[in-house]
């Protein structure tokens, strides 16, 4: 039996990979933030996968935790959504196409999505005409609803949320070379063996191609 | 060097904060003391329907309620369309929103605080307003509700409190736009998705916090004033 | 004003029965502790729904099991002096005391305000809240409530009762002119004989929700059969009598059909009615004419009707004129003078033993 | 037991200052409406915080300014029957009969508990809630729950105010029988002068706050000073007097100090101490012995003392033996008799005008 | 085809949330009595300081909230290492951590609504009960308590109501463990990430709402049936 915390934005596809997975999986899904908290106040967490690798580096420097291996194991990629009457077709039209209208996404202070987002939009010198537009949420998902329900009209998501949804379009993919690579992070933390094995089976064809299938990336080597 | 000051943007949060929470309390007020008092003395069919529907936002998960708001006064939603063009008046993504969410989170604690209120004043002393010719909303507006102040204070505060602290239902109503929609709570938690930021949380938590103790004590002050008239006679 | 009472309801222990009509002027309400007096009063208020029957006011209609009317307690108009007093805790004496002008928007009658004022002693209350008050103070400031809301049937449900003797004898007259000089028909519980008696026009005798009697105060007080009800010490019968002459050293004289009498309490006006409530108790019986006595008042009459009571007395009906009286003595004077229905006999009054509440103005 | 009462406090309007002691027996506190009784009554209970002074139950300090003693009002004993009922709302009528029971944890005294259901008549209304009782019913419940709760002081607000006359008769005696058979101090609020005639062993006068009058019911009662706050009526002397024989007719004879005396009710037991009050106004005076009326009762005394009043009427006080009677007559009367100081005279009373109610026992 | 019913898990978090809810709430209500007794009718120093406390998770984000008990009570926490280590008592990760978590929140709800019940008590009565000889204690347990019967039913339907909806202090406190800490709306949090599932939010926000309206149905019979009874004397 294994205990794993997991970002939220993994499950879907994290369910079909426990579901392979020869050993009964335990997943709290969570903020990445308050999982990383959790198990540095104690928290029976075997295996950790993080949505961002900087709150593996929090655990990393914690004395009371005791990280047995980390690894990179998911990537991502951002695309710019748009629901079905947008007008806008690529990321450069964004700043004309959003007079009285809203680009949503996650919080870009606070939410690996958002941050990285915000990133690229700096980069591409969009961000300051696209700043008083922008309507930020807790998580991805919630981006991803409000375009989906028409709300608003644009979203920057990951591409893994763009594929669950149906009624809107993905209108670009955002270049990598944009913002930092998303990463997602695996911090094994029990000692046990199915632990490990766990740990070993996120890196296994097996899941590889369940996590694939979803629109993740693997990861770029470091 | 850090400061011991909030940010410019923490500012801001906070008075947006202030802002939302006092309208949403103050605006609901009138309509919750209307329906506690339906709710402790009325007589009518679908009285455990109202009952329900107003304690629901409490039973629910905020996202949820949120969601549910979303869905009725978002831009594409019947209400918030009608709304809309009729008034030009919007809550998606607006302070107003924001208060909207708030004052639905907090109306189940108003009502119940002045129901309970309503439900302890001595139906002998309405009675023995009728027989002076008053009306129903005379005797209400002249006996009831100045024997039920303190109640409405208490469910004030408790409001107030409330809508201060309400996140979830705000933020999957309205997002988080800094300077319209970012309230303290919206601030507090991005703050805490990010390592290292605690110093923040805590100055913004602190602020919380003397707002609401003082709000207490004006209300406590308030209620014991108008009680060192009264006092049960 | 007529305000007809004529209904039926079933309380915890007891039915109450009432059948009546008061007309203008004080309907006492008159019976043992638990009787149905307040029903009664709550029915006519509105705050009790009577099972059958109906209340009208004139040609108001209060209520009518049958056709289904009740009208709202604050259409009714009445102004109801509560057993409890009822005042409104959060407001001063004086908010207390304007809630009905402002309920009802009435016109400010000042000289009618003061008056109220003044004759129940709440000026000086004026600013302070009930809470600050003692008993009888609320009591007071609950009459005065009641009197400003100008009501057309006024319901007092023992206003007195926590009032001291003075108090009593300051708002009794202010009572008395309300009766007669208004159009009021007013309902009145007390247990008070010598109130009821100063006060009453009509008496309706409840007993355990039985209407046992109804009629004008002098038939009920002078019956034989009613005197278990009011009480050995009490009672005794209602006169009415015109003042005749003031003379100089106070003592009124007076024309009751009996006779005439002397009252030492100076009435100005001659002719003026007043009427007399002249206790059994009171009242000697003599064979001839006594000499050399402080009492005054002799007036000559004949046994109507004798009754033994309990404990060795006797109650006698004497017929004075037209008037009745009644007079209580032992069994043992009753032998001594060997009294007999027909006979004739002198009832024997001290001046004095009218007590002053029972001197009551009468306007006519 | 001996209750000691000796304090000030400032209340709205005046200030309250009494300083009285009450020994086992009833001591009447009397005044007028707003006069002070209930916060001095508060203050024993431990619910009003005097200012100043000190109180004390024979060794027990209950409180004590300068000590800074202020004992809870729980562990007081008293039992306090207020002026408003106080029921508790949420129990039965048994229920709040047995509060004191539980609440001290005493032991049943089976035959004392239906004692008292029985004089109070509240045995039917056990299983009931106090708001299906009516205002007699309500207050009779509170005086039970009081005198079951086995207090060491008694303290009554106006405890009867509510019942009617019948009730009064069938409580007062067990008030007599409580002051006279118990060690217990009764502190008895109450608006009525025959009541406390009857029940009082001693009166504390209140005017506004001022304890005008502290002393024995004989003498406060026969002063001519107190006349003006007891209420022309209700006012006349308490006599002391012992049965001396019950005669065929029911008639009883007693000897009171100052002469013999025809009482209408049968007292069985010889040698019985009772007490009379004598109403002034039930008292006339003769030169001579009368002859032929059916007036049983006749002392020769002597006046004492005069006293002209408002209304032309005259407050006589008689020396009769030891005993003081007080007789109010018409100044008419007066000159017609010519009275003076130091004059004999006889004091003519009916025996029946010694009202029923003014006829208690007294232990001795 | 999909079933109407729910899937095993879900009813897990059913039958969990309503274990955490009645356990929050049935064990914090005797502390939610004393202490709105104590600020109702107490006079202490420090009794606006205990006011504020208890007001505290209200005002605060409910992530704050938890993140607090995280900090107190967790494994690596003083109160939760004394705990563990005394009495071997685990909060942290356990359901009794989500009754913790969820009786924090309810707490200001419940001591509100008794505070104004009780602070509509005649204090006459409890006077008159004094006179009689009655302990504090026994006044209370035998005249204030049933007196106040209405806002104590009143009070712990919406501190349960409450501890059903509670999402961001658990969460944070005591995690997201399916059949440990997964409640209600953890579960519908959870079921919101994935596309598809719906239908399984909807059914879990249906028997919530099932759930909360049966029990403010009873509670509201209970009032009625005892109320029935004593009404205003
Ligand atoms: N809480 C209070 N604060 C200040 N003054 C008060 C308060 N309660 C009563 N008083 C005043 O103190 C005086 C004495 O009141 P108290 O209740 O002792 O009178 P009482 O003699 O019992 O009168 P009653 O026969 O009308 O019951 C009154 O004038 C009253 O107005
Ligand atoms: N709500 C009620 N439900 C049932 N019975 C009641 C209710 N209120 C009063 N009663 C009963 O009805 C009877 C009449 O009550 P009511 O109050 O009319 O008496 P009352 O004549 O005014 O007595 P009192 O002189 O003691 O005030 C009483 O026996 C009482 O116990
Ligand atoms: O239900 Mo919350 O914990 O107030 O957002
Ligand atoms: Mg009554
Ligand atoms: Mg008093």
């Amino acid at each position: 039996e294994v205990t794993v915390f997991a970002a939220a934005s993994l499950r879907g596809a994290l369910d079909e990979v426990n579901a392979r997975f020869d050993g009964k999986v335990i997943v709290s899904y969570a903020s990445s933030a308050a999982l990383a908290r959790q198990i540095a106040q104690g928290a029976p967490a075997d295996v950790f996968l993080s949505a961002s690798p900087e709150w593996v580096a929090f655990l990393k420097d914690d004395p009371f935790v005791e990280l047995m291996n980390v690894t990179d194991i998911l990537s991502n990629q951002l695309v710019l959504i748009a629901s079905e009457t947008a007008q806008a077709t690529n990321i450069q039209d964004l700043p004309s196409a959003l007079s009285g209208r809203n680009l949503a996404l996650a919080l870009t202070t606070a939410v690996p999505a958002g941050i990285y987002a915000r990133e690229a939009l700096e980069t591409m010198g969009l961000w300051p005409q696209i700043a008083p537009h922008s309507v930020e949420t807790d998580n991805v998902r919630a981006a991803l609803a409000l375009v989906a329900l028409g709300e608003v009209d644009y979203g920057i998501v990951y591409q893994t949320d763009a594929l669950t949804q149906k009624n809107l379009r993905v209108l670009d993919v955002i270049a990598a070379d944009t913002h930092q690579p998303i990463r997602y992070v695996a911090a094994q933390i029990g000692t046990g063996a199915d632990a490990a094995r766990y740990f070993q089976f996120l890196s296994d064809p097996t899941a590889q191609a369940i996590f694939m299938a979803h629109g993740f990336a693997l990861p770029e080597a470091e | 060097m850090e400061s011991v000051f909030l940010s410019p943007e923490s500012w801001t949060a906070v008075f947006l904060s202030l802002r939302v929470s006092l309208v949403a309390t103050l605006l609901s007020l009138p309509l919750a003391i209307w329906v506690a008092h339906l709710l402790a003395r009325g007589r009518f069919r679908g009285k455990q329907v109202l009952n329900a529907l107003v304690h629901l936002p409490l039973v629910l998960p905020p996202v949820v309620t949120g969601y549910l708001l979303l869905l009725t006064y978002g831009r594409r939603a019947p209400i918030g369309q009608f709304l809309e063009h009729s008034f030009g008046f919007v809550l998606a993504f607006r302070w107003t929103g924001a208060a909207l969410a708030a004052a639905v989170m907090a109306f189940p604690l108003m009502v119940r605080a002045i129901r309970i209120a309503i439900e302890t004043v001595d139906p002998k002393l309405e009675e023995a307003a009728a027989t002076l010719g008053a009306s129903r909303w005379f005797t209400f507006r002249h006996v009831t509700l100045p024997l039920i102040f303190p109640g409405v204070i208490a469910g004030s505060v408790l409001g107030w409190a409330k809508a201060m602290g309400e996140f979830g239902a705000t933020i999957t109503f309205v997002s988080n736009i800094p300077g319209q929609t970012q309230t303290v709570p919206s601030a507090i938690y991005a703050a805490l998705q990010v390592p290292g930021r605690e110093s923040e949380v805590l100055k913004l938590v602190l602020i919380s916090v003397v707002l609401a103790v003082g709000a207490l004590l004006v209300s406590e002050w308030l209620v014991r004033r108008r009680r060192k008239k009264v006092d049960a006679a | 004003m007529t305000l007809n009472v004529a209904i039926t309801t079933v309380l915890k222990g007891f039915d109450l029965d009432v059948n009546f009509a008061a007309e203008r002027g004080v309907t006492a309400i008159f019976g043992a502790s638990g009787a149905g007096k307040t029903t009664v009063i709550n029915a006519v208020a509105g705050l009790h729904r009577p099972d059958q029957g109906t209340i009208t006011l004139d040609n108001d209609t209060f209520f009518a099991a049958d056709r289904g009317i009740n009208v709202p307690v604050a259409d009714r108009r009445l102004g109801y002096v509560f057993q409890d007093h009822r005042l409104f805790p959060n407001m001063t004496v004086a908010q207390n005391l304007s809630f009905a002008k402002k309920a009802r928007g009435l016109r400010q009658d000042g000289q009618h305000h003061s008056a109220v004022l003044e004759i129940l002693g709440i000026a000086p209350l004026l600013g302070r809240y009930p809470t600050d008050l003692s008993g009888g103070e609320k009591q007071r400031v609950a009459i005065g409530r009641a009197l400003l809301s100008q009501p057309k049937v006024l319901l007092l449900d023992e206003p007195l009762a926590s009032l001291d003797h003075a108090r009593r004898l300051e708002i009794l007259p202010y009572l008395e002119r309300l009766r007669d000089h208004s159009d009021l028909p007013i309902l009145y519980v007390s247990h008070s004989v010598s109130e009821v008696a100063r006060l009453a026009n009509q008496v309706v005798l409840l007993d355990r929700g039985r209407q046992i009697q109804v009629g004008p105060v002098t038939e009920v007080f002078s019956d034989l059969d009613a005197a278990q009800f009011l009480g050995r010490d009490d009672h005794g019968a209602v006169l009415f009598a015109k003042v005749v002459a003031t003379h100089a050293d106070g003592v009124t004289e007076v024309q009751s059909s009996g006779g005439r009498l002397f009252v030492n309490q100076t009435v100005s006006s001659a002719n003026k009615r007043i009427r007399l409530r002249i206790r059994a108790q009171d009242v000697m019986l003599s064979l001839s004419r006594p000499e050399g006595l402080s009492a005054l008042n002799v007036l000559p009459c004949v046994i109507a009707d004798i009754r033994s009571e309990a404990k060795n007395s006797v109650l006698v009906q004497l017929a004075c004129g037209p008037d009745r009286l009644l007079s209580r003595i032992t069994e043992r004077s009753r032998q001594h003078l060997n009294l007999q229905i027909g006979m004739p006999i002198f009832a024997v009054l001290k001046t004095v033993s009218m007590a002053q509440e029972a001197i009551g103005f009468q306007a006519g």
